[in-house]
């Protein structure tokens, strides 16, 4: 049983992280929340609607999004026709089999401002498999973004990159608009108490507990668990 | 981001293709074949090299849009171009019915099934031999001419019949690569998995440019069957589909114009060798396809295109 | 009535293990290798031909020419993957197929140069023609002598890939070829071994086929998409489920020519797209 | 726009046609054959009579050489069938347009000459209405309805059967075999107790075979094309053990041709054939020919070869009427009528219809000296194509 009766509730506009051993069923968690996996029994309910039968792509019109722990991107294409082609999506001139694509001025301009709020601006024309690992990162968040989503879910944003860069991309994730409900999946601590305003600890399939960073760093139950002894409650 | 304006070796590839009229006059049956095989290509490559569907039974389309050319002059009206429209029309009502199976498909059960699908219509048009003239081929019908222009021995009319109406599909796919829709098809190619995650109904995306490609084969088919006058079994072969399949990867899949240049290396080629060794020239057109394979991976575009210019 | 049945079930079984004896060397190689290598029905037809030049040149006896023919298409698959395969594991399938139709038009015409468009002949041994009466039914002999080549087959090649070391190996260095050469595997020397198996195993093929179906060089195209076929609907990699697909399209193909043949060639077909939608891994396919 | 293209065809073709005729001493042949894929062999076959006839009567007929460009459809191809014959008009200027092994090439390619209005000889397509396609065309091979109706009726009568179960190979010349035998069998008080048709790629017959014998009906009658396919119906024979005395085996000629023999052995004797050709004939004109194509070729000639072999006599000896003048209204009325001893006996060009008239031998498969032979032992002379005569009718 990879995840067996969650309860989560994400209220609109909180920073939620989830954190857990490797193997608690983070990824499996978000796949179920997205569709990618059917779940055998339970709901999952967006914004008052029940959305559990449907597929992936009618999800993400509703405005549940995600990133992807592994980059899945679009190797050679642009990361402006990336972002573009998310949006179009978004707006249904995807469709569009006659005009050009450069017709879509307001659509182009959506995507590159996206890629510069995550300050891509300097790769909106590069191949996106010849950008840095950092830079496919922030992309990965791009595409998310560019559905307009009402809930962000990202999968270790930050995996493989480096400490200093992780820190500038949890900052353009804080600076996000706050009407977005954000959920992360992170493995740094320092990062999680930082960002975080709700955290929700996962160990075999189950939530174990849910609380507020000063909650979850005294339970004993995660500490002991998962924060091992010597754990000292931030400054 | 793959600028849609005309590049200017395009422009002059297409006034290229004006000069078998003047240099080659005693070729033009050829290229007219050349030209509709370049369009059954190209309508391949909307689904092979824009979307990643590989086929092996494309001739299904070609083969009904022939079919529908040639029953068409034979009961009703003789008039190709509205012939063209209804052999488009017919391929692409089975290509869309056809589509709800294959897109559910990928790899070598996709494959597999193209090619059962293929072989199923082939067998369909050999029962129904009262209707299609079975093994023997469409009889009794004949398509004069083309808009007052005699269909000849020469086969000037049926070349530049053959070549209006591929420049114009040309034009045609030149502009959904270009439009966001082509754009969506490339995201498919490039993977498939990310695009539920951005809202993108890829089964829709895949089931409209399947019926596309159906119709355009259509139409390739309804060009040889006004520029022949003769339909038979042959249009609907497995060796058909397996033919423009190496076409395309041999002019290299998912560059537009792979299509139209391994037509013109491949049946050029086809046509000399078998000038000069009617009996092995199998064996030249072999080494011509190992050799382009060794040399010039992805084909003989995406050979050159390494050459020339590394891709930025 | 029952007497037919057992007969259409005996003679697709057989027509089945022909099928599987053809395809059984491109589930290694395709299915276990991952090359998309259309020119198997070529080496079937170097085994062909082995057999009949032997026969009739050397006056070799049937039997003894089974195992040269095994060998003939192996070595000619190890000089292939030596020199052009092996360039191509990386490369895209569709540059593979264009490698391997290349090879098939090759060897199409290079036959014809050599053997005449003449369909040859392997005359078999008085043992092994005729039919012999069980219960009443009269079976093809040589249909069980082929019944019971492909079991042996099959049997000796589910233990070598399943039950030895060497079989280990192949699966590893398939699987995953950069851990593989991490384990000390000599990846190269599996694949050319690996991919001699298959060819032999389809030169074999090739010559156990003459007697049923003939020869000539157009063998390679025109037993192509019946390979194909099998491999597909059995799953990529899978003996047994070749062995199963075979022995599937082998008993519907017969059983639709006896019992409905106004269905003709259509059934086969119908089958095959069946069993692809139910299965699209095939029948055992693993990936 | 779309004129100056034309205007700039129209020049380039004058141009074209103003280079020098070739060489007024030679007379021009364009052969259309399959010489690779699935057919490969029959073309060979048919161009190996070809060669054997000029190797035997020399390359100049009427004070011209004889210059032969040989071209491939590749298999059935329709389209590729009507290009090459365009291509050797237009570009190669041929005088005659020769070979078509393939009905549906065969049909694409008399358009082109009676557009051409070029002579054109068909070697070896055997459906009837091939002959109607155009005005400048003879046949030298054989008509489908000309053996199997005139066999129909003759197993019906002299050959004393009453029932019969047809086998035929699902295509055009198959359903054209199928309807003449019935027509002729019925025809002749017999009855046709039932019928199937194989698919035509079909490997394996003894499903077919099986099913024939369960329901033992008094005779079958089997058309299969040549290549694989008789040695495989052969071997299903051989294993389902058809018991010759109790249900006749009848088939057209190719069900018992030489490779087909072989592999069947045994099994074939007493299997009943009608066809107008087999290299076995004893005449002295057959024997020369055999001699001199085994010599050539290493093997023995079939019935393609002999449709190649005669069609060049019919250019030889129309040529030789019309004096050299390759004109298609000349040399049309030249061949019609046509007549010559040919190895494989009597036969001519019918001066209306202008397909071919020869003697049908009705054969059975005998052990003679050790080896399996089509010893004929009826035969029906001077046979025209009765589809043919029907059309008369209709028109007149």
């Amino acid at each position: 049983m990879v995840a067996q009766d969650v309860e989560l509730e994400l209220p609109q506009g909180v920073r939620h992280a989830l954190i857990g051993p490797n193997g608690a069923g983070k990824t499996t968690l978000i796949d179920l929340m997205t569709g990618m996996l059917a779940p055998d029994a339970g709901r999952i309910v967006l914004g008052g609607e029940d959305i559990t039968g449907l597929r992936p792509e009618a999800r993400v019109r509703r405005g549940l999004a995600r990133t992807f722990q592994i980059n899945t991107l679009f190797p050679q294409l642009t990361a402006l026709e990336s972002v573009a082609l998310a949006v179009l999506e978004r707006d249904g001139h995807a469709h569009n089999w006659w005009r050009g694509l450069s017709r879509f001025a307001t659509e182009l301009d959506e995507a590159a401002s996206i890629l510069q709020s995550l300050n891509l601006q300097k790769g909106l024309h590069r191949l996106t498999r010849e950008l840095a690992y950092g830079e496919q990162r922030l992309l990965e968040i791009a595409l998310a973004l560019a559905t307009r989503p009402r809930v962000l879910l990202l999968d270790e944003p930050a995996a493989g990159v480096p400490k200093d860069e992780s820190a500038e991309l949890f900052a353009a994730i804080a600076g996000l608009s706050s009407a977005l409900t954000v959920l992360f999946i992170e493995h740094d601590m320092d990062v999680v108490f930082r960002f975080a305003s709700r955290i929700h600890v996962m160990v075999g399939g189950r939530i174990l507990v849910q609380g507020t960073p000063d909650e979850i760093a005294r339970d004993p139950r995660v500490r002991e668990v998962y924060l091992g002894k010597a754990h000292r409650v931030p400054a | 981001m793959a600028n849609a304006n005309v590049k200017p070796l395009e422009v002059v590839f297409w006034l290229a293709t004006l000069l078998p009229f003047v240099v080659t006059p005693n070729y033009l049956s050829l290229a007219s074949q050349i030209a509709i095989t370049a369009l059954f290509a190209l309508s391949l490559d909307l689904i092979l090299g824009y979307a990643g569907i590989v086929s092996l039974g494309h001739a299904a389309f070609f083969g009904v849009g022939a079919y529908t050319a040639g029953l068409i002059a034979k009961h009703y009206w003789t008039e190709p171009l509205s012939g063209l429209l209804a052999a488009g029309v017919a391929s692409g009502v089975l290509g869309y019915a056809l589509s709800h199976i294959v897109v559910r498909f990928r790899h070598l059960a996709l494959i597999m099934l193209t090619l059962g699908l293929g072989l199923l219509v082939h067998e369909a048009a050999n029962s129904a031999s009262a209707l299609t003239g079975g093994a023997d081929g469409l009889q009794g019908f004949r398509v004069p001419a083309v808009v007052g222009f005699k269909f000849d021995l020469y086969g000037t009319t049926a070349y530049a019949y053959a070549l209006a109406v591929l420049f114009s599909c040309f034009l045609i796919s030149r502009r959904i690569i270009h439009s966001p829709f082509g754009l969506a098809l490339r995201g498919i190619r490039e993977n498939a998995t990310r695009m539920p995650a951005i809202g993108a109904p890829s089964r829709a995306h895949l089931r409209k440019v399947y019926t596309i490609a159906a119709v355009m084969a259509g139409i390739a088919g309804a060009l040889l069957t006004h520029t022949t006058s003769t339909v038979s079994l042959e249009t609907l072969s497995f060796g058909r589909s397996a033919d423009v399949l190496v076409i395309l990867i041999l002019g290299g899949a998912g560059r537009l114009y792979g299509g139209i240049v391994g037509a013109i290396i491949y049946m050029v080629a086809r046509d000399q060798f078998s000038g000069i060794n009617p009996q092995y020239w199998y064996f030249w057109i072999g080494l011509l396809l190992v050799a382009v394979v060794m040399f010039l991976p992805n084909g003989i575009l995406g050979g050159l295109a390494k050459f020339s210019r590394p891709r930025s | 009535m029952l007497a037919s049945l057992a007969g259409v079930l005996f003679d697709g079984f057989a027509y089945g293990m022909l099928l599987f004896l053809l395809s059984v060397g491109l589930t290694v190689t395709l299915g276990m290798m991952n090359f998309v290598n259309l020119a198997h029905c070529s080496f079937a037809m170097v085994g062909g031909y082995a057999t009949v030049t032997l026969m009739n040149k050397a006056g070799w006896p049937f039997l003894a020419t089974l195992p040269m023919a095994f060998i003939a298409a192996g070595l000619l698959s190890i000089f292939l993957e030596r020199t052009l395969y092996r360039r191509l594991y990386r490369a895209s399938d569709l540059d593979q197929c264009l490698l391997t139709i290349g090879i098939v038009f090759i060897s199409v015409a290079a036959f014809a140069w050599f053997f005449t468009s003449e369909q040859q002949s392997a005359p078999v041994p008085e043992y092994l023609r005729g039919s012999v009466q069980i219960l009443g039914q009269s079976f093809a002999t040589y249909r069980i002598f082929l019944i019971a080549v492909s079991l042996a087959i099959t049997a000796v090649l589910v233990l070598l890939l399943e039950r030895t070391r060497f079989g280990a190996r192949v699966r590893a260095a398939v699987d995953n070829q950069r851990m593989a050469r991490g384990l000390g595997i000599d990846v190269e020397r599996t694949f050319m071994i690996t991919f001699a198996l298959g060819g032999g195993l389809a030169g074999l093929g090739g010559a156990l086929a003459i007697q049923m179906v003939g020869l000539d060089p157009s063998f390679a195209l025109a037993y192509l998409v019946y390979v194909l076929i099998v491999v597909a609907v059995g799953g990529l990699g899978s003996i047994g489920g070749s062995f199963a697909a075979a022995v599937l399209l082998g008993i519907s193909d017969m059983a639709g020519k006896y019992y409905f043949p106004w269905l003709g060639a259509f059934l086969i077909y119908l089958v095959m797209v069946a069993l692809l939608m139910w299965r699209p891994l095939g029948l055992f396919g693993k990936r | 726009m779309k004129t100056t293209w034309l205007a700039a065809a129209l020049g380039a073709a004058a141009l074209a046609a103003a280079l020098p005729l070739h060489a007024q001493g030679t007379v021009r042949i364009g052969l259309v054959l399959t010489l690779s894929g699935q057919f490969a062999d029959a073309g060979n076959q048919l161009d190996n009579g070809i060669k054997t006839y000029m190797k035997q009567h020399g390359d100049s007929v009427a004070g011209k050489k004889i210059e032969i460009i040989r071209k491939d459809t590749g298999g059935p191809a329709p389209d590729v069938a009507k290009r090459l014959s365009q291509e050797l008009v237009v570009r190669d200027k041929v005088d005659i347009l020769a070979g078509y092994v393939l009905t549906p090439n065969a049909m694409a390619a008399g358009d082109v000459s009676a557009e051409a209005k070029k002579f054109m000889v068909v070697m070896n397509a055997a459906t009837s209405i091939v002959i109607t396609k155009s005005p400048y065309m003879i046949r030298t091979s054989v008509v489908l309805p000309q053996v199997m109706e005139t066999f129909g009726t003759w197993a019906a009568t002299k050959g004393g059967l009453k029932q019969n179960y047809t086998m035929v190979t699902d295509y055009g010349p198959g359903h054209d075999a199928e309807a003449a035998f019935q027509t002729g069998f019925k025809g002749a008080g017999g009855t046709i107790v039932g019928s199937v048709r194989f698919p035509v790629a079909n490997p394996d017959f003894s499903a077919f075979v099986q099913r024939a014998k369960d329901l033992a009906p008094q005779s079958i009658y089997i058309f299969i094309p040549g290549g694989a396919q008789p040695a495989a119906l052969g071997k299903a024979f051989a294993e389902r053990g058809i018991d010759l005395n109790k249900t006749k085996v009848l088939g057209s000629g190719e069900t018992t041709a030489e490779a087909a023999l072989k592999s069947m052995g045994d099994t074939a004797l007493g299997i009943i054939t009608a066809w107008h050709y087999d290299y076995k004939l004893d005449n002295k004109l057959n024997q020369a020919f055999v001699k001199e194509f085994y010599a050539m070729h290493g093997r023995n000639p079939d019935f393609f070869s002999i449709g190649g072999y005669d069609g060049m006599h019919a250019i030889y000896e129309t040529l030789k009427k019309t004096k050299g003048n390759t004109d298609a209204e000349a040399m049309i009325a030249a061949a019609k009528g046509l007549k010559w001893d040919s190895p494989r006996g009597p036969m001519g060009i019918d001066p209306e219809t202008r397909d071919v008239v020869q003697d049908v031998y009705i054969r059975r498969v005998q052990k003679v000296g050790g080896e399996l032979v089509n010893v004929p032992f009826d035969r029906v002379p001077q046979v025209k194509d009765p589809a043919g005569e029907r059309r008369k009718k209709q028109k007149s």
